[in-house]
């Protein structure tokens, strides 16, 4: 216990010395966010450089190897480091997908030259990737990729589509499945491929949700040049890549469950309401809704965390990452949906500056996707089913 | 009486179904993307006043068409079916209902034939906080010689900003929160120290906040008696929860039935997504849902038809179908944007428009909780 | 409308005189239940006069016609009536499946002998009846009923077993399906008869469940003699009356979703539980789901009332009853859930007089078969899927 | 630390299910259709008191194990999974636990090796009503020369009827609902005036009605300080929880599993049912409210463990995890039912009898509803 402790304090003085005030309290909006990249945006100086300070001490990744630029913390020591920002209510220094799911795939199953090409830059922020799965027509079914890689020698030429590819129009590299066997059934004769967004072929447009703008686009791939260096795996096995790296993205997508840092949708809705003599949130129907969604907040926490502990053991199944994902969006969407009811008809505004042009309409309309993107709910329980369960015919 | 639509009921239903899905939800959408300054179709409210739509509830002495809740509602299930922006609730269910209900043989003259034919627009003044409140309004009218003067703001007003005649509920005696003491007054949206400010909402529909300072209104501007609004207010805010009721039942029916045509097209896995039996469970279950909400719409609407029926037990019947759509219209929307998958996220299909449409008619006239709370406190308990 | 005022009238008059002060109020327990038979037992010789005053008129079957011992009443009457026992809170003159299940089949199936001979005993409740429907193995799925009638020229001789016979120990007659072709597939090949349980080879075992116990039984038919003048309907087409007679018993089921004439659920825990300052229930996040319960009775009380108009009216597809019986089930387990909640520990003792034998817990667990028997509420699920949504595969 | 059980803990939860397991459910339906005087088995206690079960949470100076509440939960759970009618919730975690905290020397001597070798029982008298509600102490102890005499009634006391000592909640000052003004009594109970009725309930685990009239004991049966039994009860009330939540999940898991099993054999339409993609999808989402609920359960464990821990924070994390449990574990068994079908419903049957169980263990020191009201009156709001 006492090395943690002695880690802790040496943390805890560190963030006090180098956490910029800037970075501190709750985001106010999207704006706030650090996503890196060559053509990165800083809200303010201080934002810079909390990136900065940051991705060389490689606390972006903890517990990724130093070598690879990250912080080679052990699964304790990444506790204490995000038990102290907490602490602190610091910001994340970095929103990525190089770091949430790509990196952990890379680890497992890129080449030495590939982990010391691209590992270091996405720890720092320097590259921004982006995804590139979904396609018209293989939504949750990616059986049916079309998007065609055919081989040239040292290279592939890359024609296709995709779509829900998000930050598309911002990401430098993409992390990309396409087909490089045409003949193989279903999973087989895919691969997984990355290469740079600003290769003559690829273009991008945004796609307007119920939400409004929003960061998902269609991605056209037309005649793309992808060097062969740049496979990730094994050939026509990118579906073992592809699944290793959705189980890193589902459980990112389910953390949304945990909720913000803030305070509980409780005491926001009992200040905005109003209490009672007794100090209850003046309206009892919903604050036993409220209740419950809390209560499964909180649990839901613990399970996320008992998930992490179990894979540090060696004893989680991948599969309980679909249970996380599953359960962590539905839990979100929940708490939308009580937020838009404490907030009533001032939440129901789309436009102007009261509303913040609408954000707690549009925040509840996103969250609709949580349970969409990244394998629909129904697919993380028919996952449940046939490998955590071992149901017939699941 | 049976608890389903007259030969005649039906009718009409399927003729406010058919002058709406003419244009169907096309009509929101052209609104909404060409920024329309009124939000809503004033030539489309004239259709609907010449074919006796608008005045549904009008005695036909003042050129309405003399019908009941029962076919109100049948034209706000259409409305909301076809997610049609009008200000059918504002004006013609709650304005009108309020004027037909409490006003002198001009105030009457006066509006009622312009609602009827649908030239007139009527907005109620009503809620003043962010929750349906009926009886906690703070904005107060004082004595000031021969007439009144307005002071306060009000919220959520339906249409407000496209009103001909705004009917404010102001405090003439009491306290915040009281029962009793509360007029209502015709204002001139015109008239000086009057401020509104439309508020687009998320549905693409519109509501207004209005600020009332120093508002000075003639005697005759009165609407009922002094202090007494209490009542007649209940009344016309039940008669506008039943069809908003109805609306929801419209709106979540439809997202439905978009829904099932999804389910029979859509292929994955080499499958109907509708021949997977999980979706089949969850599709027969908000069907029986939305049976079950219908029969509550409607047996609320028929009980506010009902002559002589005591207001207590038309509240009850009333709390129970608003809960119950909006609990079951909910569903139905959530439903239909999660088997409508990634395209059920885009604007490019319906289904979000339906959400978006279910939430703020949730919020219209009291909420689920709001109702439920109703019913609870009316049974004491 | 006056016409029904005046039937009204003559309705609340006739009983006035005839309703005996021994059969009105809230049911105490099992044996107020009037069951009639051979060998009926009345609580009170007024529970005896009350089904032989209420017989005599029809009025324990209001809609048959006055030939087979109805009381030949229109819908509208129909529903005076019930309102009018309902004002004055009127225990059922009869309980009996041959009232709810085999008149209506027979109505429609039946010979004019058949008619004439089953209908006016049964409205008169002097013969009691049970249903031979399910059995070991053959529970949801009926296409596998085993029992057995061979053909004897002018009768049959059935040999079988049966299971979940309600009553079957004090029933007096049977309805019953038998497979009277082996080789037809499935659902062919199965017969509607009728039979006296006094025959020889006919015995009876109750079944003991987790409410203790049951009045359902395991029936045992050991070259049991059945004249073939009791089939109903045409030979080997049994499954047309049996499937007519389901939808009346899934609406039978469902109609305890509609609960006891009794006082609200919430009414009910508040007098047990307390009051808070203002009047409510003093125990709010029960109060709540009792309010959503409350709510959803409430509804379906005018469900079944508007799908028995249109069925008048027809214009009722028969599949409806699917969703009556579905969802009156799910909401009696539900109200008997919340009831349990709110009686708390003392609603958990199950033997002795104070908590008259532990019958809030027996009640609860017996809700438990609602959505179970008459078909389970997963089979309920898929007719609705298949016959009013016509989905693919369904 | 980590949120897994460690290796030890995993040896004690192995042990534990091997020694219940041998008998299983068959020692429940042994002793409720024997109709067993003591409704539970003295020598399964006994075996217990040797396994070092019984003395979980007592330290080695009295003769038990002084582990903590991870391991009396892990004993818990197993008790949960096969339905063992044990005095492990009344007498070593709630009665123990207070002589651990409050007793003097003499007191602890007195009891606690007995409850460490499985021979000794003790029983908390502290519900006067039906629901559970620990500050409602209206049972009162009046000084009486140099001891007290006890008025009042009790009910609701896990296995009172066969208590070798009762420690009953009394009120010494104050009045009905206070939090301080209670005190703690250690009582034999064959004192004259002690009237002890055993209730069995539907899960055939036993509780007892207990009157107490004009009870006279001695000063020395006080244990803790007078009127200061507010902060002690709350200590050992929120282990209580913790050891019923992680019954409630070793009940609702095992109905799970036989659910399971029960999926993959059982056959019909041709198919296994497990096979039906709607049971399948609900299995799922039952699955992970299970796996959910059983994190909340060793979190709040832990947290109980953790040394210098707020109270405030104990009982908010044992509020999420009693809430928790008890909600998935209703579901489990109602699911487990429903998905058996007819023989579900019969006695023969396992599945009723955790449906059964789960019932008094949700009713057991504060049902969901009571923790989740914990929860936002804990928030503040």
């Amino acid at each position: 216990m006492s090395e943690l402790e002695d880690f802790r304090a040496e943390v805890r003085a560190w963030l006090a010395d180098n956490c910029p005030a800037e970075v501190r309290g709750p985001m106010a909006g999207e704006d706030d966010r650090i996503w890196g990249g060559r053509n990165a945006t800083f809200k303010t100086p201080a934002h810079r450089l909390w990136l900065e300070r940051m991705g060389a001490r490689g606390w972006t990744a903890p517990e990724w190897p130093t070598e690879y630029g990250g912080g080679g913390l052990s699964r304790d020591q990444a506790k204490v480091l995000a038990s102290e920002l907490r602490r602190i209510e610091a910001q994340p220094p970095l929103f990525s997908f190089g770091v949430w799911m790509l990196g952990p795939a890379l680890l497992k199953f890129g080449t030495e030259a590939q982990k010391q090409t691209f590992l270091p830059p996405i720890a720092r922020g320097e590259i921004r990737w982006c995804q590139g799965y979904s396609e018209p027509g293989a939504g949750s079914d990616l059986a049916g990729l079309q998007t065609r890689a055919v081989d040239q020698g040292d290279h592939w030429i890359v024609n296709g589509q995709k779509v829900w590819t998000s930050y598309a129009d911002q990401a430098d590299w993409i992390f990309c499945l396409v087909r490089t066997d045409p003949e193989a059934p279903k999973h087989l004769g895919i691969s997984f491929v990355l290469f740079d967004m600003a290769t003559p072929g690829v273009s991008t447009k945004p796609i307007t949700l119920i939400s409004g703008k929003s960061p998902f686009c269609e991605t056209f791939f037309d005649d793309v040049r992808v060097d062969k260096a740049n496979l990730v795996g094994a050939l026509n096995r990118g579906w073992d890549v592809a699944k290793y790296l959705l189980a890193h993205e589902r459980t990112m997508i389910g953390a949304i469950g945990e909720g913000d840092v803030g305070r509980p949708l409780g005491q926001i809705a009992a200040d905005a309401i109003g209490r009672d003599a007794s100090g209850r949130l003046d309206q009892p129907m919903l604050r036993a809704r409220i209740a419950e969604m809390e209560i499964d907040a909180e649990a839901f926490r613990l399970a996320m965390e008992r998930t992490g502990d179990l894979a540090k053991a060696g004893r989680a199944h991948p599969a309980l990452s679909s249970m996380l994902k599953y359960y962590g969006s539905e839990l979100n969407k929940c708490r939308h949906e009580l937020a838009m009811a404490a907030g009533g008809a001032d939440a129901l505004e789309w436009e102007g500056e009261r509303s913040r042009n609408g954000q707690a309409a549009r925040d509840w309309l996103r969250t609709k996707a949580n349970s969409i993107e990244g394998g629909t709910s129904e697919i993380q329980l028919n996952i449940i089913a046939k490998h955590l369960l071992r149901l017939p015919g699941a | 009486m049976a608890l389903i639509l007259t030969d005649e009921q039906q009718m009409l239903a399927e003729a406010a179904d058919g002058l709406l899905g003419e244009e169907g939800v096309g009509a929101l959408r052209r609104l909404r993307d060409d920024r329309d300054p009124d939000g809503l179709s004033r030539d489309l409210w004239r259709t609907f006043g010449e074919m006796g739509l608008a005045g549904v509830m009008i005695d036909e002495a003042h050129g309405g068409s003399g019908l009941g809740a029962v076919e109100a509602g049948v034209i706000a299930e259409a409305l909301g079916k076809h997610l049609t922006p009008s200000p059918f609730l504002g004006s013609s269910v709650l304005g009108a209902g309020l004027i037909v209900d409490l006003g002198s043989a001009e105030q009457k003259d006066r509006w009622l034939p312009g609602v009827a034919e649908g030239e007139a627009i009527l907005a109620l003044a009503l809620e003043e906080g962010g929750r349906h409140a009926p009886h906690r309004i703070a904005a107060r009218a004082e004595r000031d010689g021969n007439g009144f003067r307005l002071n306060g703001s009000k919220a959520f007003v339906l249409d407000g900003h496209v009103a001909d005649a705004l009917i404010v509920a102001a405090r003439t005696s009491g306290k915040v929160g009281d029962r009793e003491g509360v007029s209502l007054f015709l204002v001139d949206p015109g008239t000086a120290g009057v401020a509104i400010e439309r508020t687009a909402m998320v549905d693409a529909h519109n509501a207004a906040r209005i600020m009332l300072d120093d508002v000075r209104v003639d005697a005759d501007a009165l609407l009922g008696e002094l202090d007494g609004a209490g009542p007649a207010l209940d009344r016309v805010l039940d008669l506008g929860r039943g069809c908003a009721a109805a609306s929801l039942v419209g709106a979540g029916a439809q997202a439905f039935d978009l829904t099932l045509d999804y389910l029979r097209t859509r292929t994955q896995f080499g499958r109907a997504i509708g021949e997977f039996q999980a979706l089949q469970h969850r599709a027969a279950h908000l069907f029986t849902e939305l049976e079950i909400a219908r029969a509550a719409v409607l047996g609320a609407l028929q009980t506010l038809d009902r002559p002589g029926v005591a207001p207590a037990q038309a509240a009850r019947a009333v709390a129970v179908a608003k809960a119950k759509a909006g609990q079951v219209a909910e569903l139905a929307v959530q439903e239909a944007v999660q088997m409508h998958g990634g395209v059920g996220m885009t604007d490019e299909f319906d289904v979000g428009l339906y959400m978006k449409r279910v939430r703020v008619l949730n919020e219209t006239l009291g909420d689920v909780g709001h109702h439920q709370e109703a019913l609870a406190t009316a049974d004491g308990w």
